[in-house]
């Protein structure tokens, strides 16, 4: 419990692919330098393939991707500023969009993904405990959440599905409040307006549209605050998902479409439900799309600004696509042993996204043990505070159960719950 | 006063809560520059802008799913569902989400959202524009379901439904858009609750319950009872979760009989809890069991059916006969 | 005969299925290779191949649609919808297209497909994973649906409910899934029909009406009225639409004594229509009103909450004691 | 009445733009030729937009359509055939597919065009003389229903919307059962096994997973068959259209998805729903898709030729975007003067479907007096023959609004029926 998540994270050796982009398509890139800015470079639109993350070796026309098969490999296409060996790449198109980010800023975001890596090995462990009924794990999606959230304003809002708990540690959700909902105290875990984000959609894809329609009213309301919707890879075949973009698109909301792409939706593989990658389906409804290494935090932070910039901008909605990798069960009542490869589950833990910017900070000189001490020092304390609160929750007391149904009470629930209360007084009685 | 047809009257109201309150926006398809197939929003959005009527792209879960964005955001999203049985799309919405929102975050998160729905049958149409869908929103938890009979509810309820700050599922009887009455479009919105059931018309001998459409034949069936000697009490149930069912019961304890009548099927239908939840409170001052008329248990019939499955006057009085220990269409019949 | 859990029955009947009608296909979210998230679809993909057992995309309303499809092509299809909570999505093909084809083309195109959902409460599970939708759906004309309480009708029915040329929504008790009991694999599948109710426990003084996961609780309520001299007849309905109500009839005449329990929110429940059809049938049979046990006019709260939504045997017997005239929680309540 | 159709209709100066594809995309066109057999060239996958169909100028990122403006102005980049004037252009995508389509066979489409829309004014007709409820038009978009349905195979199956009476003629749909259900008589007019197509649905969008499911079904049985989904421009924005192209993508359903864009959804115009030309939208779920003249008839067979055949050939789902527009009001109830520009809509005559059809066979020499004379005889025939089937056509038995609700009657339905048997007996008896 008190010992760093990280050292317990198998170590294989790094195979020889690697996520940089193919460098046949250097060339086109450049091209593309020249005329475009680089918000605009580094987004695929259908209109204009020759944008870096786009211009693919033409193909045949798409092969099926039969139901059941194995996930799609190795990303060959993605935007990448980290290296899983912890090389720093440059890219031109997003390059500037990291500039602030220096070392001090890389040490604060492995500090964070550090604790939330640590939280969630935490509450696993209070849910095989007992203590909660369930848990949905992060493992290996902390630089896509982590990197994402914190590119965020303040009255920027989120609406997101059930697995995002780093984005709601960084936008400051009590500890306790993370693992409400889980414990099966309350039905949601805190308060959205505190925080700027709605507790978790369980239905997937639903929040996609709140979270246009969120985007709608900052229009109108001539504010640049942007709302972020955060889905998976299974949620884009939802008919909600595909709604959400056309509303997206016709009113032009400031929304940005996060979808981790972790390659399953419980056990189905993402080649299930989109035979081409998920980052190619937004431009068709006009949307601008950026596919990035999704376990790469300062890629993920600068495919945010740039969505965020072009949300505030007022030129509407951008689609993300973070490839990354679920490396736990998809809940704690899950048995991924039945449809994971691991050899393809351990190629994903040589891309772990915390390590390669330990590596970074190691050859930057900035991995000194004071750091790494205070960071385990918080994620221990984090996951401390977690628990306490975790077992200190109560179930609420009976007569709650019927509050809150509608902002005033109304005589015929009233009248329930008078039934019941006289029904549990006779047990008292007796 | 002015005298307004009960579409008008709802036009009205809409501009009345545009007014009012610059959170209130219109959205739907066809709302905009057409003003909604039946013209309810007629000229809304040439005088409020097309930021607060919004045409929407086709898609009822898209339209519900950003109404409960733009709540997030204080709006009060007054949404348009084209028809009765286009609202299936927007289900998922409505009973995961605008349903259960408030709950689900112990009142953090409030969603006072409008959803106008032109319902029930007898105008003639094809599928899926003559149906009666209230039973579906009555049984979720979290929805308010309201109704109106005449001009003046029409305006009034749909102004208190827009001001609610819960989600309100607002049935428009489409068959009863060109009724016309007389409407006060001043009157104080806190006057009569939109909880509240209305007594229409006075009667000792039978309760006949119903709502939206069927409240101007139940006032036909009960001039015509008077003039048999009999007394039909009407009552307009205005709100359809919550039931006003001290209303109701009231009644049922004068008079000792129910009727119950609607379009929506029987099985399920909200006739099924009224006559269940009455014989409960009731059950010792009913002398007959509550009895029913309502459309059948088939999907909503071709055009040149539904006269058979509409409740009218015939048949509402024939359930009264039945509820009065009178001969009637099931004396003698052997099941 | 085997001892199978009620779920391993489930699987066995599918397994049939499959093997006496290659038209028969399952397809659902994660029934293939991971055989259903409660692995009721264990091993089937393996012994029948992805062609007859599709792991499909995430998309309810896309599971049903395409499965109407394949029934215009003559296959029969299975499907799961993971969980209660997540049908919504799909309720507009369920009830616009499923429910109304056959009604709609007067017999010419028919629609034998099941869809399996598991649902009920009691597992401590998170939003939307212990509802009980059912009167959304029996609500609905032209929709069959049922339910199972134990391993044998849960095979058997299943079997039925393919082998049937209508729509069927089957709810499995999705708390009971590991309920053991003797399964006759061989029984032939006319023996019982789908439709009919099934007396459960003998009892002169009480009718308890329940389905699905209230039936052990209900036996359990018997048992223990019977050491209080009191007899307690257990119906399980199994079919929810139609409703066997003859056999409901038959005991309600017999005892003069009615009470419903179920999962489900009162409101519109399917309780209000059993309760308000046998109040018609039998008024003057009854001795007291029928009286309802179900879950609470509120949304499905969360796990800590839930002993306290859902029916129990304490809850029942109170009902029990409050139809027999007995001392109960509601002596001397006033509301 | 007798008279034919054609002759009212307005027939304005034809303006100067065409439906050509632009000639810069020559280039790019020709190089594709090279490498790629036909029914690939023709048609657009995101991963290469050199073929003819999607080589557009790049552009800005899409602009947003604000809600209520005008539909887009006439299609810059649509396959044609056959201009508005009537020159037949040659299309080396597509020429080859229309190759069998001799004067004769011109002719024979020529006259099922004018046939449906005279049936198509008869039905008009007998709505305003309160005959039917309802009806909506398909006026200017015969070109689109007649090129397409003339493409199928008896044994492919089609599954449609309300306004698609002119495939249902082709697919040998009954004159009577078009009416049947307008006159509301029927929930539906006819047998869909008995003519290969399914009665029309009116939830919209919802008939696009039938036919996914059907082309499954045709792939589980080794048949090649093919299923095609007819939807409108406002239907793509429905989730269930969007699940439609995910389900056909990843099963590789035999699958032809037909959007007759008419420009409106009722008084929506397709701007609303779509930033981009509808036609891109599929490419991002791994659907090829082809942009044609929808009022080019032979452009449509071309095009619904080529889907046909990849679905024949295992190759799966196309989507087609047939751009035409819609004369008429959305039905007969509908008020399009609160809404169409009439300056547009004066444009699309000049477009008319027909008219062009017939300046071809007259430049060819073959509009003969014979030809239109038995053309007309046949419209007129056909219309005569509709309309006394129509007013015919009586209300159902009372009693049969409870049969057909299931496949065997219910003790509980039969009670109801038994019961309103009695009550109507008490009239009887009185
Ligand atoms: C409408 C709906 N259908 C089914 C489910 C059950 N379910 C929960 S999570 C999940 C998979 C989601 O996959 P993805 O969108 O990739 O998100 P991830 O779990 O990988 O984060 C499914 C099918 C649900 N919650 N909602
Ligand atoms: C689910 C649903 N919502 C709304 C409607 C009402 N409605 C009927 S037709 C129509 C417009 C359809 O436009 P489009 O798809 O372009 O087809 P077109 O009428 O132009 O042929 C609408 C909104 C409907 N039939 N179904
Ligand atoms: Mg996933
Ligand atoms: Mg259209």
């Amino acid at each position: 419990m008190g010992r760093r998540s990280l050292a317990v994270v198998p170590w294989p050796d790094i195979g020889q692919w690697c996520l940089e982009l193919h460098k046949s398509d250097g060339a086109a890139m450049e091209r593309n330098m020249l005329r475009q800015d680089v918000s605009r470079t580094a987004v695929r639109t259908s209109a204009d393939h020759r944008v870096p993350v786009t211009d693919r070796t033409p193909q045949e026309p798409p092969l099926r991707v039969s139901p059941g098969a194995e996930p799609a490999g190795p990303p060959d296409d993605v935007l990448q500023l980290l290296t899983p060996e912890g090389v720093r790449r440059s890219h031109a198109d997003l390059d500037d969009w990291v500039a602030d980010v220096g070392d001090d800023e890389l040490a604060a975001l492995y500090e964070d993904m550090v604790v939330v890596r640590r939280l969630d090995l935490e509450a696993t462990a209070l849910q095989r405990q007992g203590e909660l009924g369930l848990w949905p794990p992060l493992l290996g999606q902390e630089a896509a959440q982590v990197g994402s959230a914190r590119a965020l304003r303040r009255d920027d809002f989120v609406f997101s599905s059930y697995r995002e708990n780093a984005v709601a540690y960084c936008r400051g959700v009590d500890l306790t409040d993370l693992v409400r909902v889980w414990r099966g105290t309350t039905a949601s875990g805190w308060d959205p307006f505190a925080v700027g984000m709605a507790t978790p959609t369980i239905i997937i894809g639903a929040q996609t549209l709140h979270a246009t329609g969120y985007a709608m009213g900052c229009v109108k309301d001539g504010a640049d605050s942007v709302a972020v919707a955060y889905f998976g890879d299974g949620a884009t075949s939802e008919g909600d998902v595909n709604e959400a973009m056309v509303f997206a698109a016709t009113f032009r909301a400031p929304v940005v479409f996060f979808c981790q792409n972790n390659q399953f939706a419980i056990s189905e593989p993402v080649g299930l439900v989109a035979v081409r990658p998920l980052a190619d389906r937004a431009p068709g409804f006009g949307i601008p799309s950026l596919r990035v290494d999704g376990n790469d935090v300062l890629a993920v932070t600068a495919a945010t600004r740039i969505a965020l910039d072009r949300a505030r901008r007022g030129e509407g909605p951008t689609f993300i696509e973070a490839v990354t990798y679920r490396r736990g069960p998809h809940t704690t009542s899950d048995d991924p042993t039945r449809y994971v490869d691991p050899a393809v589950a351990e190629e994903w833990c040589a891309k772990d996204p915390i390590l390669r910017v330990e590596r970074l900070l190691e050859s930057r000189g900035r991995l000194t043990a004071e750091l790494t001490a205070a960071v385990t020092e918080h994620a221990d304390a984090a996951a401390a505070e977690m628990r306490r609160g975790c077992l200190g929750l109560e179930a609420p007391p009976p007569l709650s159960v019927f509050d809150h149904v509608y902002t005033a009470p109304t005589s015929w629930l009233e009248r329930q719950k008078s039934q019941y209360a006289a029904y549990l007084a006779m047990f008292e009685e007796a | 006063m002015a005298t307004l047809t009960l579409a008008a009257a709802l036009t009205s109201g809409l501009r009345h809560a545009l007014e009012d309150d610059p959170k209130v926006v219109v959205m739907g398809e066809d709302v905009g520059r057409l003003g909604g197939v039946f013209r309810v929003t007629d000229g809304l959005q040439k005088d409020f802008g097309p930021d607060r009527v919004m045409d929407t792209p086709l898609a009822e879960s898209g339209i519900v799913g950003t109404a409960v964005g733009l709540c997030y955001r204080g709006y009060r999203p007054v949404v348009e569902i084209q028809f009765d049985g286009f609202v299936f799309p927007a289900f998922d919405q409505l009973v995961t989400q605008v349903a259960k929102l408030h709950y689900r975050t112990r009142g953090a998160v409030r969603v006072p959202l409008t959803v106008r729905i032109p319902y029930g049958g007898g105008i003639g149409a094809v599928e899926h524009h003559s149906e009666s869908p209230e039973a579906y929103f009555t049984h979720t938890s979290g929805l308010r379901v309201v109704t109106c009979s005449n001009p003046q509810d029409a305006h009034t309820m749909l102004r208190q439904a827009i001001a609610c700050d819960d989600p309100v599922v607002f049935f428009e009887p489409k068959r009863r858009y060109w009724t016309k009455g007389e409407v006060d479009t001043d009157a104080p919105l806190d006057d009569v609750p939109m909880e509240q059931a209305r007594v229409v018309t006075r009667g000792d001998d039978v309760t006949l319950v119903t709502y939206g459409p069927l409240v101007a034949t139940a006032v036909d069936a009960a001039l015509a009872a008077r003039e048999d000697g009999i007394g039909i009490e009407v009552l307009d149930l205005r709100s359809l979760s919550p039931v006003d069912l001290a209303t109701v019961e009231e009644s049922v304890r004068h008079t000792g009989r129910l009727v119950i009548t609607h379009e929506a099927q029987q099985h399920g239908g909200l006739g099924a809890e009224i006559a269940a939840s009455i014989t409960e409170r009731c059950f010792f001052h009913l002398e007959q069991p509550p009895a029913r008329v309502t459309g059948f248990d088939v999907p909503y019939p071709a055009a040149k059916l539904e006269e058979h499955f509409l409740p009218d006057v015939d048949r509402i009085l024939d359930a009264v006969d039945r509820v009065l220990g009178r001969q009637n269409s099931l004396t003698g019949w052997k099941g």
